[in-house]
């Protein structure tokens, strides 16, 4: 297949799916759904966007937390300055994720491996400990919100998130799909190997590192920010928690990094997992059950789900497919 | 273009100087390379010639000194805008991007730093590689090359660049005489095509063979520049060099 | 004391990828044997079987010690080089994040040369004078003639009987060649060193070789019992001493 | 609120929780410094070895320092055993392992948390000593025995490591091993084994850490999240596989925290000490010691 | 046969908040297979349908909307404590369905839902520092240090302490917040022992109650306190007041239910008797004096309710559990308006006698002897703070098995 029909494919697949969404939350009265349905999409989301600096780039963020928690207090504090409708909560997360993420990058990317990755648990802590101290928005006490009343066409809210999440997962494989098959992809995958000698090929190393914290950061946070609305309520050790790091890394490293369908999987596998976990075992062993299926997953397939679907798959980030 | 910007040299290196802790690298060096040119880098070991190509690369800031290329001032330009300008290097240890194949790190340059059409990307680095003698590896995962092999790599990633100056960096180390001069046939087409060329090579019947002018460090001082006959008779290339 | 290398018939490779084919040669005490070949033609991978770095697909790796033989094919790396067999691989190998010194003292690391270490350190200061100067520099921040350097002292410092070299004049300049030969001519009287030298570096080389054979393809094209009669020989003529060389 | 008395106090039980810190981390400085394994677990074996010392203090009396030393061989066992598994599974395929590999110990960590919980229950848990509760007093000024006690044995700790590492012919072959290992099996040593022990030693020192966290305070099963972030920035901050190292970048951590606490604002306490970690990485990125 | 009636919750068994959970929720099975025992209700046998929301805020929506909408579950009980019950306050009043709440602090003050009825004695949200600083006026108190962690709920109480001081003109001259996870709290002690205050309000977190009150003995804390205590989350449960032991002496902290003869209701000590054979078993806190009788009485409340009503109509279960006063185990408990109890009966007691390495000491009366309120009072306040911790057993020997 060449590229133009690779592209009509994955678009027209988008649409499907969409449409798909959107149907459903049309048809299906039955709330739990959606409720679940969300947060797989939350973590779909996540995961494709760690994996854009974490798989691609190299760059291990630990710090999925900090941009998820940093997401849902821009919503928190700009719903509760204006009354500001979800898509700008959104829209203005991902303004700061981003912003977030230039900043992140500029401090630290000039720290390699996992010096990286330090700095960003570091991150996240300082930035918890600053919302905790934030008293407009609850701080550590936390803050309860009234959504708003839900729009047309949608007859609940949590179906309406639902579907937003759908358009947010969407925007954020788009966006990764481009940067795995646009030069950007050849790029982080060079740096990846050997900064300097990419440096020396030609590649701006720091300005594609930024590009690519700064797309993550931002689709991390904009994922993060219907969560406010989600659970009508805001603490930070909630939102700052440190499970949305080892998820997001463990969806994409259980997924396989090398496209950006192996996030997708890993997040849909690993999520309803634990979702069905919740619902089925509902103790301790559950987390017994994730510890297992993590080394597991790593331990049996050490390319990720999509190696082994396709076996020739070459662990590589940004190869073509 | 006037005679006069066709007459100033492609590289300027003005009394640069670098040093790590106490240990002076480089000291004062200047030295004018002209377009075209095939100037060749010899020196003892540890004397300076990686550190000063680093220099110019831009893998390494000197501490005093300028580097200007085509006329500008580069001394304050990151790595990858200088390959941009055309400045390619290949390393003396080499560094494969080892998740790609041969191919793809030729892509890189091409990619990146090389002006051109995107769609002949692929014919140009597979003509670079049959040149290098390559070809044959061209979907070979890189990490499974073997040093000669990465050596030439090295040669064809930087010429993947498409450069005005292309830097090699003893990328003939190890090679047996015959495999020497199919690599210098390759370096001297190259300089017919207008590519100045920089070569750091200890191996003499190349450098004497391919070098318009050779400049021999030492300690990080220049101690001979000039026609290669004249260098290799220089009495102090001899006694701290070639040890004839 | 007795020393010597037989090797039969052997076949090794990588995968689908064949470096050797039936290769047979043999190294006896004292001597100092060079290998000749162009790039890619299996010596490092013949040097790695040595070590047991690359098992061999078949083929006999025997090295006879005092009348008692081992069967290199059948020891790990770490027991060949408790016989005394050290190499210096291609491309160094150094640890680039500790110093000069701790370079040394780790090819000390098998248990006989422990008793030898400050005898050894001198001979390596000795023959390589800049290390002394740098012993507290980072290896990985020496230029590439003095990594070449420590990678050789450090393999001298594991007081080897046989030397296996791969490539000892790679990146060195001219003086340092024929002075780090002539160093490796040196030990060899000095410590009795059994050597088996890929080199290509013909005219060098065969200054101390006593012998040499000449690999093509992975198999032993030439085996010459002298260096006159390896200088006689058509490869030879063609790959080092026709052209530049 | 500011006074001499205060800031002195203040920096004196800064350096004795400094030296605490160091302890837990100095395992870490061996296993993911030297070693580069991504082990995200350490703070959860460290979390198992207090309960080891628990269940020994609780079950037979035994002072919890020597309990942690009694079960120093069992942790050297588990860290062999943790090590095999990592090597078999990451190493020896080599592909990406660090990455891999983080998600591997997160597995580990998750498992080791459910193991406990299902053995001790969710309470805490801590242990009781002589030591534990008093004080030594000059004049006014008080510090804790525990904390005396803490800063002896991780000083003891640290040194003893520092010196094994850099004067045994297995110290430096620990410290090479992650550079090249093919060169290191050119030097006679076999690295996987070498790794393996290394590891061993690392998780071994985890018991008498773990005796030290729950001498220091108390415990419970999922207290390992909260040290993730600790141990590893002061490793960090060590520069990497430095053991001398990790003792500064402790106590300084250690210091700021306690100064923070005692005069400022202690809800700001954490933010100032990781903001001095990222400020440490941005002047000298390979950490204060780093190579 | 009927179909089972089920009551559906998530319950915190994993996560910060687990020992709380699992202990409230084995009181809740008590009173499940108490009531199955007697025949279940309007003739029905009960069943849980339990979930694990591992403690965090970010699960609770969809397990409660599962238990809603799949389980089709007949009653709703919230998990144990505010995080986890905050994000399910607004759906349950848009579904407009019964909350029984669980030991949550005032997360129905903004929702304002008419059919929320919480089983902790907490009362109205300035009462906890009101008793407490009642006590400590009463000592000669004049000013107050307060030392609260960085965390939802002792935030909660700071923002009360400080207003009821401001309104009794008591001047805070030390006001600090620590950060979760502190492991070392000899510095923060110094500083505030440097303060001199009289009163000190503690309001910290399980694994920081231990290490403040090590601290608190190790470094000393000054003559000048007059009574120490108030809101530490942990003192309450076993392991961590057996491992205390002696230190506790002296502190005055609130608390929910004593084995204190005026605390013995109806049932309370047959409940117990359950509770302690069970608690060994299933691992959980194994005196279970703080949560698990008031997982019980949630459970006798809607017992009562549906006997009554003899009906499943949660509005009508509203309407009776808002206009009647129920008798449980924990005593005689009335709502008011929002839900939370009329009257609160959040105990302040002070820790007298303990002894090192015992849980069963705890088990006797007279070791936490109940100061608040009056009509539960058990003894009198014992100040300066130094003067009660150092008072040995000889002075308060064990009174003998409690119980009525
Ligand atoms: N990062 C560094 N820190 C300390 N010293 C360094 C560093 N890099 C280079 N040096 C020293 O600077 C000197 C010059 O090194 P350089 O690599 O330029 O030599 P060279 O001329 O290329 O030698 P060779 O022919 O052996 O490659 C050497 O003595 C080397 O040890
Ligand atoms: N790890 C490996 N995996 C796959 N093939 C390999 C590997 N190492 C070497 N080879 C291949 O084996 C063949 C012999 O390689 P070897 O390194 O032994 O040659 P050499 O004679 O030492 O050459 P050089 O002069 O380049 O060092 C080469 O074709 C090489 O590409
Ligand atoms: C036991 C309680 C004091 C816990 C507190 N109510 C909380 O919600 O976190
Ligand atoms: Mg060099
Ligand atoms: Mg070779």
């Amino acid at each position: 297949m060449n590229k133009r029909s690779h592209s009509i494919a994955f678009w027209a697949a988008v649409a499907v799916f969409l449409v798909a969404v959107l149907s459903m939350t049309q048809i299906v009265r039955n709330e739990y759904p959606f409720f679940a349905g969300y947060v797989i999409l939350q973590f779909i989301a996540l995961a494709v966007a760690w994996s854009i600096l974490g798989g691609y780039a190299g760059y291990v963020n630990f710090g999925t937390n900090a941009f998820f928690g940093v997401g849902v207090y821009t919503a928190v504090a700009l719903f509760k300055a204006t009354g500001a409708p979800l898509v700008v909560q959104i829209a203005a997360a991902a303004v700061v994720g981003m912003t977030l993420g230039f900043g992140v990058g500029l401090l630290t990317l000039r720290m390699r491996g996992i010096f990286f990755s330090i700095a960003t648990i570091a991150l996240a802590i300082i930035i918890e400990t600053f919302v905790m101290n934030w008293r407009f928005v609850g701080g550590a006490a936390g803050i309860q919100i009234q959504r708003p009343p839900v729009m047309a066409p949608f007859d609940s809210y949590v179906k309406m998130l639902f579907f937003v999440q759908a358009v947010l997962v969407v925007i954020a494989i788009a966006i990764a799909r481009y940067v795995q098959n646009s030069r950007i992809g050849r790029g982080l995958q060079a740096l990846r190997d050997d900064e300097l000698a990419a440096e020396c090929t030609g590649v701006p190393t720091l300005k594609l590192k930024l590009i690519a914290c700064m797309i993550s950061g931002a689709l991390i946070s904009a994922a993060g920010a219907p969560a406010a609305m989600y659970l009508q309520y805001a603490d930070p050790s909630s939102a700052f928690n440190l499970s949305y790091s080892v998820s997001a890394l463990a969806m994409a490293l259980i997924g396989g990094t090398a496209h950006w369908i192996g996030p997708v999987l890993g997040a849909i596998l690993l999520g309803s997992t634990q979702q069905l976990l919740a619902v089925t075992i509902s103790s301790e062993v559950n987390v017994l059950v994730l510890g297992i299926m993590l080394v597991l997953f790593v331990v049996g397939a050490p390319k990720g789900i999509i190696g082994l679907l396709r076996p020739r798959y070459r662990l590589r980030a940004g190869g073509k497919q | 273009m006037n005679t006069a910007a066709a007459d100033a040299p492609l590289l300027q290196v003005g009394t640069l100087t670098r040093t790590f802790g106490g240990f002076t690298a480089l000291d004062n060096i200047s030295v004018d390379i002209r377009k075209g040119e095939r100037f060749g880098l010899i020196g003892p070991n540890g004397s300076g010639k990686t550190t000063l190509i680093n220099c110019i690369s831009g893998a390494l800031k000197p501490q005093v000194g300028s580097v200007v290329f085509c006329g500008e001032d580069i001394t304050q330009l990151p790595p990858h805008l200088r390959a941009r300008r055309g400045i390619a290097r290949s390393f003396q240890i080499p560094r494969p991007f080892r998740s790609m194949t041969v191919l793809e790190n030729l892509m890189v340059g091409l990619d990146f730093a090389a002006a051109g059409p995107a769609a002949a990307e692929e014919e140009i680095a597979m003509s670079i590689l049959t040149r290098m003698g390559l070809a044959s590896k061209a979907g070979a995962a890189s990490d499974t090359l073997s040093q000669v092999e990465l050596r030439k790599m090295e040669l064809a990633r930087a010429m993947a660049v498409r450069p005005k100056l292309l830097i090699s960096d003893e990328a003939m180390a190890g090679l047996s005489s015959s495999e020497v001069d199919e690599v210098l046939d390759l370096l001297i087409s190259l300089g017919e095509e207008d590519i100045t060329i920089i070569m750091i090579e200890h191996i003499m019947q190349a450098v004497m063979r391919f070098s318009e002018r050779v400049m021999c460090l030492d300690a990080g001082k220049i101690i001979a520049l000039g026609a290669p006959g004249e260098v290799m008779a220089n009495k102090r290339v001899q006694e701290a060099y070639l040890g004839t | 004391m007795a020393l010597s290398l037989a090797i039969e018939a052997l076949d090794a490779g990588y995968g689908a990828v064949k470096a050797l084919r039936g290769v047979t040669l043999h190294v006896e005490a004292g001597e100092t044997v060079a290998l000749l070949g162009t790039n890619g033609n299996g010596k490092s991978t013949l040097m790695k079987c040595v070590m047991g770095l690359v098992r061999p697909d078949r083929g006999r790796l025997a090295l006879s010690i005092d009348g008692v033989a081992h069967d290199l094919t059948k020891l790990s790396p770490e027991a060949i080089v408790d016989l005394g067999v050290a190499l210096v691989p291609e491309g160094r190998r150094l640890f680039p994040k500790l110093t000069v010194t701790e370079n040394l003292m780790l090819g000390a690391f098998r248990k006989m040369a422990r008793n030898a270490i400050q005898q050894n350190l001198a001979l390596v200061f000795d023959t390589f004078p800049v290390l002394k100067e740098r012993r507290s520099q980072l290896a990985g921040t020496m230029s590439g003639g003095q990594q070449q350097m420590l990678a050789i002292a450090r393999a001298l410092m594991s007081s080897p009987r046989l030397l296996l070299i791969d490539e000892p004049s790679v990146g060195l300049s001219p003086l340092l060649v024929s002075q780090t030969i002539a160093k490796i001519g040196e030990l060899k009287q000095r410590v009795g060193l059994t050597v088996l030298m890929a080199e290509q570096n013909f005219n060098q080389a065969i200054r101390i070789a006593d012998r040499g054979y000449i690999i093509v393809h992975g198999e032993i094209a030439v085996a010459a019992q002298s260096v006159d009669e390896l200088k006689a020989n058509d490869i030879v003529k063609r790959l080092y001493l026709g052209g530049v060389a | 609120m500011f006074s001499m008395d205060l800031l002195l106090g203040a920096v004196v039980l800064g350096v004795l929780l400094g030296c605490f810190y160091a302890a837990v981390s100095v395992g870490l400085s061996v296993s993911f410094g030297l070693l580069d394994v991504p082990h995200v677990a350490h703070p959860a074996f460290l979390v198992l070895a207090s309960y080891g010392v628990y269940q020994l203090n609780e079950s037979y009396d035994i002072d919890p320092l020597l309990a942690g030393l009694a079960i120093t061989p069992l942790f050297f066992v588990f860290g062999l055993l943790a090590y095999r598994v990592y090597y078999e599974t990451f190493e020896r395929r080599g592909s990406d392992a660090a990455v891999r590999g983080i998600a591997f110990f997160f597995g580990i960590a998750f498992i080791i948390e459910v193991l406990i919980i299902l053995q001790f229950g969710v309470d805490q848990r801590s242990v009781s000593a002589t030591y534990i509760g008093k004080s030594w007093r000059f004049g006014e000024f008080r510090i804790p025995i525990r904390q005396l006690v803490a800063f002896a044995v991780a000083l003891a700790l640290t040194v003893l490591l520092a010196v094994y590492l850099s004067k045994t012919f297995m110290g430096r072959a620990i410290r090479a091993v992650a550079q090249d290992e093919e060169a290191l099996r050119l030097m006679g040593a076999n690295p996987v084994r070498i790794k393996q022990f290394a590891f061993g030693i690392a998780t071994a020192v985890l018991g008498i850490a773990g005796a030290l966290l729950i001498i220091v305070a108390p415990v419970e099963p999922t207290l390992d999240r909260a040290y993730i972030g600790r141990t590893f920035c002061v490793v960090v901050m060590a520069g990497l596989g430095s053991i001398s190292g990790t003792l500064i970048a402790a106590i300084i951590l250690g210091v700021a925290e306690s100064i923070v606490l005692t005069l400022f604002g202690a809800s700001w306490a954490p933010a100032i000490s990781f903001a001095m970690l990222l400020g440490v990485l941005a002047v000298r990125p390979q950490g204060l010691l780093g190579r | 046969q009927q179909p089972p009636i089920k009551i559906g919750m998530s319950m915190p068994q994993t996560g910060g908040l687990a020992g709380g959970g699992k202990a409230s929720l084995l009181g809740i099975e008590i009173w499940r297979d108490d009531v199955n025992a007697k025949g279940g209700l309007l003739g029905r046998k009960v069943e849980l349908v339990v979930y694990d929301d591992k403690s965090s805020a970010s699960e609770t929506p969809a397990i409660y909307a599962k238990l809603v909408d799949v389980d089709k579950v007949d009653l709703l009980f919230a998990p144990y404590a505010t995080v986890p019950t905050a994000p399910i306050m607004p759906f349950v009043k848009q579904r407009g369905l019964l909350l029984m709440g669980n030991f949550s602090f005032q997360v129905n003050s903004k929702v304002g839902h008419d059919m929320w009825f919480n089983n902790a004695p907490w009362g109205p949200a300035d009462s906890w520092a009101a008793s407490f600083l009642d006590l400590a006026q009463k000592a000669g108190g004049k000013n107050m240090a307060l030392l609260t962690a960085d965390q939802e709920f002792a935030q909660n109480l700071a923002l009360t302490a400080r207003d009821v001081a401001k309104k009794r003109n008591i001047p805070i001259v030390f006001d600090q917040v620590y950060p979760p996870n502190t492991v070392e709290f000899s510095s923060i002690i110094r500083a505030l022992k440097a303060a001199k205050p009289d009163i000190v309000y503690v309001a910290s977190y399980p694994p920081d109650s231990a290490g403040i009150l090590r601290a608190v003995n190790e470094i000393g804390i000054g003559d000048s306190v007059k009574i120490f205590g108030g809101g530490m989350v942990g003192l309450q449960f076993a392991a961590v007041m057996s491992n205390l032991g002696s230190l506790l002496n002296g502190v005055v902290n609130y608390n929910t239910w004593l084995p204190e003869k005026s605390m013995y209701f109806d049932g309370t000590k047959e409940f117990f008797d359950k509770y302690t054979k069970r608690a060994v078993e299933a691992k959980v806190d194994p005196l279970g004096y703080y949560l698990a009788p008031f997982g019980y009485a949630m459970g006798q409340m809607i017992e009562a309710a549906v006997g009554a009503t003899k009906s499943l109509d949660q509005k009508g279960i509203a309407k009776y559990l808002r206009e009647n006063e129920h008798k449980t185990i924990v005593g005689s408990i009335a709502f008011s308006a929002d839900g939370e109890r009329k009257e609160t009966a959040t105990l302040q007691a002070q820790f007298r006698g303990v002894k090192d390495k015992d849980i069963e000491q705890f088990r006797s009366s007279g070791r936490q002897v109940i100061l608040f309120p009056d009509k539960l009072k058990t003894g009198e306040l014992i100040s300066p703070f130094e003067a009660a911790r150092n008072l040995g057993l000889v002075a308060f020997p064990a009174q003998g098995q409690g119980g009525t």
